[in-house]
């Protein structure tokens, strides 16, 4: 499933490429992400507990990010397996510098879901995977927005 | 496909509910009809490590009148629609909206609370609620309080109750002066859950001529029950008919954004909307004397 | 609490007893813990209608119901509509005539649905019946036979 | 010097047959609606374990590592069985052609998601189930084959460790002068096609009971098995195990369809009863299991086909490319439908020249598995799509151009371009009575008047053959090394008590085509006693006579077969003891009426329980070479069939039922569903053994082939992932979806088989996927569009009236 996005932030293509390739963001915006621990080359263990409504479940995985070229892209992957299947995202992240100081990410990717919760799910896997995608940047936009605002982010 | 472990609980009260639900917040889930949460449990798809079984709980078992409508207490099953003459004489609409939620023996264990706490995006009864005006009563530890069907449905099966809350009761409103209804929706197969589907009401001037309500709900178009209230405003004004009803499909067509899955494109479900939109105007119409 | 419950309840009139854990179906406590095989399981998600039974006189998906909700009701299975003579139900006989079953899996189901639907609604119209009806999947019929079943034990039903 | 075998009920020992060809009572049936027939799911032998399968979530992945440690420590759990138990103690699972198929369960590779890849027996389910949670595997993902017309190509990857393609099965056959045809033709139409994976879905699932006994290595099989002989072969050939260790019991069936020979899980639940030293362990399949990962699916078809014809529709020749997505092994006998259409590549027209190019293809999904039809309703439904579209093309009209191309009445018995021989039939005489029956002129008036209207309306009138008995000679062209066999046996044993009652072991369970009914009706008219003093009883793997079992539309004639073959050993036995009785000549005695009478000699006669009771009594006074034992065995094989030759020319079946169906339908342009309007078929299965029985087939034929045409389908993603493995999303059709159907009699009895009959259990699902497409097809012309993509779904016709993509 592809899986595609625009995002703007109030922000310099620097300013936004440090908040998301900070781990500490990443947990924090990642939706239910649980834990986060570096294992090194940008590699992290992660534990998610994602789903929607009573169908929930901690899925074991990793984010990494790859083919850094700072600051204009990379390669976001969040993966998790859980008894009932697994999720994978893996999408190229485009900073874009707009006029007044704006930056635009483009997010161009692939999200499989499988086993058990691809087949029994399929009405909602692309729902959720979009919103699970617009609930991590709106999350960031709201990072990038605290810190320059000089409050203090949730991170 | 056989249940994860989970504790079991059926209070008694709704009290001794209350207290289990916030003892055991997120990781508990309320059991009442269970027509939608057993097939996850069975499949393990669902987890909650406790169950709080509301079925034998005294009380919350009937329908009343209320405001001119109904009011639904969260242990009353679906086929209470069917079978109950105030929601005959009331709210026809959801008597007729009833025959399309799954079969007779499901409609005898799910609760019309129930699937509204559930909030699948392409069921019926949170569409009727959203259109119908109702008011859902959540009660939680601190008492009970009231939300308004257009805050209620937050996503998908997600909405706005906390989870140390139970949806004591839904009220539905009667039916505004002059306006009639009717219910649409196209399923593969009869009694699946809707690949579009639209709640539709209608009031015109006693002269027939313009329309003075409207009221277009669509279901199974994105994340929760959408109402279009660009379409409704165009309709206002507008005189009753194969044309104005045309331009609100329109507008509902180009409104929703809905999701592709196996059984149906985002296009084919923002076009079978608009479908519907219109057919079911035309019905409306109808039912209101118009040709 | 507990995870597993004594559970007390009527089937077919008579009383039974016994232990499940919570989370066991209604459907698996039937067959497995009152050796009440008749009710079969199909699907275990409520589409395909073969583990419908009576509860408190209204049809319900067994497997879609913990048998721990049982506690206390009455219930009716396939088992319960012949008598202990051996003599068919007229509903029964109906099915038999009208060869409204072939392979018989999904037939327990069809039965107790005809069974609510006519007690409740002597004279139901076809198209009431096959409301009633499309709550189950058969593969082996193509379910005009079911129908000309179901014809068949209303008018004995009533009388006719 | 047994009786001839009859060739119509009339010629059945009996003046007037009392249940042959009449709606007789079924004797399954009491027990059926009380609830109480044990079918597997409901046995259980003491210290039985329970069984759950790990599935692999990764259409295509490596296994790195599995670890049971957690899984085997939780309390209730008896045993893990991994890939390494499977590797140790078996080899993959048989298939043919030889060579294309992997484990009973993934060893160091994952091929579709859905895999077993581990086993666990606990003592109940819930456990087993808690258990598979706690085994952690890591998976490699590979890229997965999804892309079968790719991989025929000769694209990587390959499905298969140590294979360099995907292509499993590539033949080419070409009856007559193909080439020759279509340079004459006046019209060739060509169209490609698609029809996608569906199944059988019995409401019942299957079911396995294994025990391994290692004390006498005896291993015994209880569940929802059907065909014990045919099973066998693939147990002792993955397991190492001597034939007579393994006893198959096989109780009655939920239904069938194809999926109760499940060689994979009966090899696994043997393993994993291996294991077990002893233990006997349930396997119980759920659902989704079913849906998703048992060897079931079926047809999974990309089709580029012409049609040459003359000026005046004329059919000179039919070319076929057909490209089947197996799945990830060519398993067991799957292969066989791509090679049926063999059978039937004309269907009910006489067309001379025919080229069909088949290649079965390896991707990463589900496994194929055998299917009601074997493979044939595609072929029909392309076929009559094609007559359809030269008749338009040529300004014919859809009647006449059948009528044209119909092997005539008097061409019978018709021999095929591929040798099979069609038996008797009256094509033209069913279409006349199809038309009249359903008020034809009517219904193209109405159909006119809707479209007038801007109502989308189609009509349609196919046809199919259904060839009876078909089977083992087929799978020569795919495995000419194992299978050089002509025969399908069906054998049972008949004897007489005491009392008077008759008593038939049969080696198949009850399973919906009531069979045992046939048995009772056949035998208490050939020998004069009451259906009640017949008791029919299945017999298990190790006490069968030679039997295959209802499959391939053969029961009817099969068992008659059998049964009238035990009869007339039996009926001989009695003469002759009824000789010595009557004092007569054996040779005088005749058998008629339940009576032993001697010819020509009124009041000379004794009925026939008194004969076997003096049979059982009276040894001493038996002629010589009569055993005090009246009992006969008979194992009955079709006639005349061949093992096809290298171009694919043989004779594969025994009977050709044909079936003309009409159907109307209309189209919801807004929506894309179709609502059918109408549907009669006229079927001429020669005679009819229990016209309700057959009827209830047809009937259940057509809900299957409503399935196939408009709701059925097993999707995939683009990465392999399967999506649609509940009910909620396979689409098994209601009451609410099948047309009440109207259902007329032809009967042109089989000349061959025994008392006339024609194989008749897959049935409409020949014709009923044909009848619905094209009539769909025929709604959407005006609008110049034509859908080629089966099953058709609202979003497929919606999309093509979107799209207008002209025909």
């Amino acid at each position: 499933m592809k899986i595609e996005g625009r995002y703007l932030f109030q922000g310099t293509v620097q300013q936004v490429w440090d908040l998301l390739t900070d781990p500490r963001a990443l947990q924090h915006c990642t939706p239910g992400c649980k834990k986060l621990e570096a294992v090194g080359n940008d590699e992290y263990r992660a534990t998610l507990e994602i789903g929607v409504g009573p169908i929930r479940g901690s899925y074991e995985g990793k984010i990494c990010m790859t083919e850094k070229e700072a600051p204009r892209r990379y390669k976001l992957l969040v993966e998790g397996s859980a008894a009932v299947g697994f999720v994978r995202g893996e999408g190229i992240l485009t900073f874009q510098e707009q006029e007044g100081g704006e930056t635009v990410i483009i997010v161009n990717g692939d999200a499989t879901v499988g086993g058990l919760v691809a087949g029994v799910g399929q009405r909602l896997v692309e729902g959720v995977a979009k919103q699970t995608m617009g609930q991590f940047f709106k999350c960031m936009q709201g990072q990038l927005a605290a810190h320059k605002s000089g409050g203090k982010t949730e991170i | 496909m056989k249940p994860a472990r989970f504790d079991y609980y059926d209070p008694r009260s709704l009290e001794e509910a209350l207290e289990l639900l916030q003892k055991h917040q997120a990781d508990s889930k309320i059991l009442a009809g269970g027509q939608s949460l057993m097939p996850l449990l069975n499949m393990r798809l669902a987890r909650p490590k406790v169950i709080v079984d509301i079925n034998r709980i005294d009380g919350l078992n009937s329908v009343k009148s209320w405001n001119g409508g109904i009011s639904i207490g969260a242990r009353v099953n679906q086929r209470a629609l069917e079978r109950e003459k105030q929601v005959a004489e009331r709210l026809p609409i959801l008597r007729e909206a009833a025959q399309h939620i799954g079969h007779p023996q499901i409609r005898s264990r799910g609760t019309v609370c129930g699937s509204l706490a559930h909030a699948d995006p392409a069921a019926e009864l949170p569409a009727l609620a959203l259109a119908l005006d109702a008011e859902f009563v959540a009660t939680g530890p601190k008492g009970a309080r009231t939300i308004p069907s257009d805050s209620f449905f937050v996503s998908y099966f997600t909405t706005s109750l906390e989870p140390n809350e139970i949806l004591t009761e839904v009220r539905f409103p009667g039916s505004p002066k002059g306006m009639a209804w009717s219910f649409l929706e196209i399923s593969r197969r009869h009694g699946d859950f809707a690949l579009a589907g639209v709640v539709a009401g209608l009031a015109v001037d006693p002269g027939r001529r313009s329309i003075t309500g409207a009221r277009l709900v669509c279901f199974g178009v994105g994340p929760t029950p959408v109402r279009v209230k660009e379409a409704e405003e165009a309709l206002i004004g507008q005189p009753a008919g194969e044309k104005s009803f045309h331009a609100a499909a329109e507008i509902v067509s180009r409104g929703v954004d809905p999701d592709n899955d196996v059984h149906a494109s985002a296009d084919y479900r923002r076009s079978v909307a608009g479908t519907l939109v219109r057919r079911a105007l035309l019905q409306v119409w109808q039912k209101l004397g118009g040709k | 609490m507990a995870t597993t419950r004594a559970i007390k309840l009527r089937v077919n009139g008579a009383d039974y007893e016994g232990t499940a854990e919570a989370r066991k179906t209604l459907v698996d406590f039937l067959r497995e813990d009152l050796g009440l095989c008749g009710t079969n399981i199909g699907c275990e998600h409520g589409v395909c209608g073969a583990c419908t039974i009576l509860m408190n006189g209204e049809t319900v998906r067994s497997c879609l119901m913990l048998a721990v909700q049982a506690e206390g009701a009455e219930l009716m299975t396939v088992e319960g509509l012949a008598k202990a003579t051996g003599e068919l139900h007229p509903i029964q006989e109906a099915y038999r005539e009208k060869h409204g079953l072939q392979c018989g899996f999904c037939t327990p189901g069809f039965l107790m649905t005809t069974y609510e639907l006519l007690q409740k609604n002597p004279d139901a119209t076809v198209d009431e019946m096959k409301e009633w009806l499309s709550g189950h999947l058969c593969r082996c019929t193509g379910y005009q036979d079911i129908l000309e079943s179901v014809k068949l034990a209303a008018s004995r039903l009533r009388g006719e | 010097m047994a009786s001839p075998e009859p060739k119509l009920p009339s010629e059945l020992p009996v003046t007037q047959p009392r249940y042959v060809g009449k709606d007789t009572p079924r004797v399954e049936d009491p027990l059926l609606l009380t609830g109480r027939v044990e079918y597997g799911g409901d046995i259980r032998i003491p210290g039985m374990l329970h069984a759950a399968i790990l599935r692999s979530p990764h259409p295509h992945a490596r296994i790195k590592r599995i670890d049971t440690s957690r899984a085997e420590k939780l309390a209730g759990v008896a045993a893990v069985l991994t890939g390494e138990d499977v590797k140790k103690w078996s080899r993959p699972v048989f298939g043919v052609p030889e060579g294309w198929t992997g484990y009973a369960l993934a060893v160091e590779k994952s091929h579709w998601a859905g895999e077993p890849v581990a086993v666990v027996a606990a003592s109940d389910r819930y456990i087993a189930e808690d258990a598979l949670e706690l085994i952690e595997v890591d998976y490699e993902p590979l890229e997965p084959v999804v892309d079968a017309v790719r991989a025929a190509a000769g694209a990587g990857p390959f499905v298969l460790e140590g294979k360099e393609s995907n292509l499993a099965f590539d033949r080419k056959f070409v009856f007559g002068d193909v080439e020759g045809a279509f340079a004459q033709a006046d019209r060739v139409v060509r169209e490609k096609f698609r029809w996608y994976r569906s199944s059988g879905n019995s409401i019942e699932t299957c079911v396995c009971i294994a025990e391994w006994n290692p004390v006498n290595n005896m291993l015994t099989l209880r569940g929802s098995h059907r065909s014990p002989h045919l099973i066998l072969p693939a147990l002792v050939i993955s397991l190492g195990i001597p034939s007579t260790q393994v006893r198959i019991i096989q109780s009655p069936l939920g239904g069938s369809f194809g999926v109760k020979t499940f060689a994979r899980y009966v090899i696994l639940l043997s393993l994993m009863a291996k294991k077990l030293g002893g233990r006997p362990v349930k396997w119980v399949e759920d659902r989704i299991e079913h849906l998703i990962g048992s060897s079931t699916h079926a047809w999974d078809r990309h089709y580029d086909c012409e049609l040459a014809l003359k000026k005046d529709g004329t059919i000179v020749g039919l070319k076929v490319k057909l490209i089947d997505d197996l799945g990830a092994f060519a398993e067991w006998l799957a292969i066989g439908m791509l090679l049926k259409p063999l059978l039937a590549l004309g269907s009910c027209y006489h067309i001379p020249n025919v080229e069909y190019v088949c290649k079965g293809i390896l991707t990463n999904k589900t496994p194929q598995g055998p299917l009601r039809a074997f493979g044939l309703p595609p072929h029909y439904w392309v076929l009559e799509q094609l007559i359809d579209m030269a008749a338009k093309e040529l300004g014919l009209d859809r009647i006449e151009i059948r009528r044209r191309n119909f092997i005539k009445k008097e061409s019978f018995p018709y021999v095929s371009p591929s040798g099979n021989i069609y038996d008797s039939g009256n094509y033209e005489g069913s279409l006349d009575l199809l038309l009249e029956k359903a008020g034809y002129p009517k219904l193209l008036r109405e159909q006119e008047e809707a479209r007038s209207k801007g109502r989308l309306v189609g009509l349609s009138v196919v046809s199919s053959i259904e060839p009876g008995l078909t089977g083992p000679p087929m799978l020569a062209l795919a495995s000419p090394k194992i299978f050089t066999r002509t025969a399908s046996p069906e054998g049972v044993l008949v004897r007489m008590d005491a009392f008077g009652k008759m008593i038939a072991e049969v080696g198949f369970p009850p399973g919906g085509q009531s069979q045992h009914s046939f048995v009772r009706q056949i035998l208490a008219d050939y020998f004069g006693v009451t259906v009640e003093d017949v008791q029919v009883i299945t017999v298990d793997s190790l006490t069968m006579q030679p039997g295959t079992g209802p499959i391939s539309s053969s029961m009817a004639i099969a068992l008659s077969g059998a049964i009238l073959g035990a009869a007339a050993r039996l009926a001989d036995k009695l003469k002759r003891t009824a000789g010595v009785m009557l004092e007569a000549s054996p040779d005088d005695v005749e058998l008629m009426d339940g009576q032993l009478r001697v010819r020509g000699v009124p009041g000379k006669a004794l009925p026939v329980p008194r004969v076997a009771g003096f049979m059982l009594m009276r040894p001493d006074l038996l002629p010589e070479g009569v055993d005090g034992n009246p009992e006969a065995t008979y194992v009955w094989n079709p006639p005349d069939r061949t093992i096809p030759d290298e171009r694919g020319f043989g004779r594969y079946s025994v009977t050709a039922a044909g079936a003309q169906h009409l159907c109307m339908v209309e189209v919801d342009r807004d929506t894309g569903l179709v609502k059918i309007l109408k549907y009669v078929m006229v079927d001429d299965c020669g005679i009819r053994l229990n016209p309700s029985v057959v009827r209830g087939m047809l009937m259940g034929g057509l809900a299957h082939g409503v399935g196939a045409a408009l709701l059925e389908e097993y999707v995939y993603d683009d990465k392999g992932q399967i999506l649609t493995s509940t009910y909620m999303d396979y689409l098994m059709p209601t009451i609410m979806e099948v047309p009440a159907a109207e259902e007329h009699e032809m009967c042109t009895p089989s000349p061959i088989a025994p008392l006339g009959v024609k194989g008749v259990g897959e049935a409409a699902l020949h014709t009923t996927p044909a009848a619905v497409l094209c009539a769909v097809n025929d709604a959407l012309q005006p609008l110049g569009i034509r859908i080629t993509e089966a099953p058709f779904s609202p979003l497929r016709i919606w999309k093509a009236i979107q799209g207008g993509q002209t025909a």
